[in-house]
């Protein structure tokens, strides 16, 4: 049973990690984001596996920290997304606008 | 009886791992953002449950069983209204531009 | 190899290559998550020092089963770095506000034109 | 156990590539998820090298808060890394010397001592009159507070730093890094119902870092980013950096802190020492004022310095 759920582990990681393709080649920055946030579920589940395959203990805990950050982590991307400006078009947006420098003086 | 919960464990750990895949293969083959959302809200929701589902037979208490079925909980609400802030966080236009821009290294 | 040692070794090469990020990045962001780079090496060969050393405390049961100082050096590590990168990235921020640029050359060459709100 | 090499071997893999596309990528906000997809794979890593403490803390701090810091900072600049930089000669000069720095260092981890040299027998010896069951917690209160006491001291001087350098204008304003979304009902949503979860979370493994895995730091990382994430979505605003209250809260931890370690001087006989019979219960005073503090400290560091508002 340990070899299958270590097994199931390197599978689910491998999945992800291949859905780590879309980090690098975008488009945009919701689909990396996208990307992060099935890499976080899927890290918890390879957590998971891992943690019952070895017997760890307080694993549920470190689950329960990954997942929380993960969905606070969407959330700052969201509000920079749309407050911050220039994340999501990833060109020339970005330079144009927001006027630096505003107290500069 | 341990055979069948084994067996259980196996079927279900295994069919949780093909939903990564299946999330995997979404976000690098749909042709748009939303799409990719899609994909990956369902995958890894259902690959994540059954991976808990099927890992309860193998912790030794209620008390660790219910540590996971709180890590599900947690990424299910997390992952339900963090697809919905990623939506609203694509422009309708970004997905119709989505090949137009890209970072490879 | 143990999957120890392997780690060791991943750490080394971390160290290596945030080392070359940290010089050649002319842009301030990719300085900063280059020696965050480094940091979590460096922290790595602290983890396989501290893994080798386990045991003891695993035979007394106390349920961890690694030297618990390296460990808990780590864990001061880890919020200090935490600490340092906000103050590096309040620095970088107030860098842009005041001159629009995000690099600490002299003379800012960008594959595009220079950003309009260049003051000074 | 066949398959424990393939985890591990998969693990360095992940970590060394995604390591390289954060040094490697042309867009800023590609690196920083990298960076923060790396710190997730990292806390799998010190699961691997049973460090379970550790792997909390890179989870919550290590992945979580600092990948959101950059991630703020990443939507504030350019999108895409500055070009320049040292020309193709001298790279290769660098190259070659941090390929040295790394051989080095694992030539160093291939040559350690064997046996491993190592101070566990003696935390385990040392560990029953301190009442804590986490050795981590032991070392971190008991065995080595002076390290714990200078660093939650050390994130004083950060908050000021960060905040020195607010423009004159703007001092004695709300911390402005954050700036709270346009109402939107998910994000409400999220914001009130994920905290309650979040601060369970985090005074559990308060609680529970005494005798297992969890701990000060890694539960006040939850708090924070719970209250960074109610701020966010514009539920609660931050104080201003002239508040009163919030100042004596960031205080009183390290002050609490090193009230007990001069009274150790008379009831114990060393600064820091705890007194016998009382180690725990004090250990245990000692971990919630500084979560409280340290919760208040890593939430105003990624709130940034003051800024005026429109």
């Amino acid at each position: 049973m340990t070899e299958f759920l270590l097994a199931a582990a390197v599978f689910v990681l491998g999945t992800v990690a291949l859905g780590l393709v879309r980090i690098l080649r975008g488009p945009t920055n919701a689909d990396r984001m996208l990307a992060a946030q099935l890499l976080g579920t899927g890290g918890v589940a390879a957590l998971l596996l891992l943690g019952v395959a070895t017997g760890t203990s307080a694993l549920a805990e470190v689950g329960l920290l990954l997942a929380l950050l993960a969905a606070f982590a969407s959330v700052a991307f969201v509000s920079g997304a749309t407050s911050g400006g220039h994340t999501t078009s990833g060109g020339q947006a970005a330079r144009g606008g927001e006027e630096p420098g505003r107290d500069a003086g | 009886m341990s055979l069948a919960l084994d067996l259980f464990t196996i079927m279900s750990v295994a069919l949780g791992a093909l939903f990564f895949l299946a999330g995997t293969v979404g976000l690098l083959r749909f042709p748009d953002t939303l799409t990719r959302l899609h994909a990956l809200t369902k995958a890894d929701n259902l690959g994540l449950g059954l991976i808990v589902l099927g890992l309860l037979p193998q912790v030794g208490s209620v008390v660790a069983g219910l540590g996971l079925i709180a890590v599900w909980l947690l990424a299910l609400l997390a992952g339900a209204t963090v697809g919905q802030l990623l939506a609203g966080a694509v422009p309708p236009s970004e997905s119709r531009q989505s090949h137009r821009e890209g970072s490879r290294p | 190899m143990s999957g120890t040692t392997l780690f060791g070794l991943c750490g080394a090469a971390l160290v290596g290559l945030g080392l070359y990020g940290l010089i050649c990045h002319p842009g301030v962001l990719r300085k900063i998550l280059a020696f965050n780079l480094i940091g979590s090496g460096v922290f790595l060969l602290f983890g396989v020092i501290a893994k080798r050393g386990g045991g003891a405390l695993a035979a007394a049961g106390a349920g961890v089963d690694g030297d618990p100082v390296p460990q808990a050096l780590v864990i001061t590590g880890l919020v200090v770095a935490f600490a340092a990168t906000a103050i590096a990235v309040a620095l970088l921020l107030r860098l842009v506000e005041l001159g629009g640029r995000d690099t600490l050359e002299d003379e800012a060459p960008r594959r595009a034109p220079p950003p309009p709100g260049r003051r000074s | 156990m066949s398959m424990a090499p393939a985890v591990d071997a998969g693990l360095a893999l992940l970590i060394l590539g995604l390591g390289l596309w954060i040094i490697a990528a042309r867009s800023n906000f590609a690196a920083v998820v990298g960076f923060m997809t790396y710190g997730l794979m990292l806390a799998l890593v010190w699961v691997r090298l049973t460090a379970v403490d550790v792997a909390m803390t890179e989870a919550a701090l290590g992945a979580g808060l600092t990948g959101v810091l950059l991630l703020g900072a990443a939507a504030r600049l350019p999108a895409e890394a500055p070009g320049g930089g040292p020309g193709a000669g001298l790279r290769v000069l660098v190259a070659v010397l941090c390929v040295g720095v790394a051989a080095a260092l694992a030539g160093v981890v291939l040559s350690l001592p064997e046996p491993a040299p190592s101070l566990a027998p003696l935390v385990a010896e040392n560990l029953p009159p301190t009442g804590v069951k986490n050795p981590v917690t032991g070392v971190l209160l008991a065995h080595r507070a002076i390290d714990t006491l200078l660093e939650t001291v050390v994130l004083i001087p950060a908050l000021i730093g960060v905040w020195a350098l607010a423009a004159d204008r703007a001092w004695g304003a709300r911390p402005g890094a954050l700036t709270p979304r346009p109402s939107s009902s998910s994000l409400t949503l999220l914001a009130q119902v994920l905290p309650p979860f979040g601060i369970l979370v985090g005074v559990h493994l308060v609680w529970a870092g005494a005798d297992e895995p969890g701990g000060k730091f890694q539960g006040a990382a939850v708090l924070a980013a719970m209250w960074v994430l109610v701020v966010m979505a514009g539920l609660a605003d931050l104080p201003k950096v002239t508040n009163r209250l919030m100042r004596y809260t960031l205080v009183l931890g390290p002050l609490v802190f090193v009230a007990i370690g001069l009274a150790g001087i008379w009831t114990a006989g060393a600064f820091l020492a705890l007194p016998a019979g009382y180690a725990k219960p004090l250990i245990v005073l000692i971990e919630v004022v500084l979560t409280l503090s340290v919760a208040l400290m890593l939430g105003l560091l990624l709130a940034g310095p003051p800024k005026e508002r429109a």
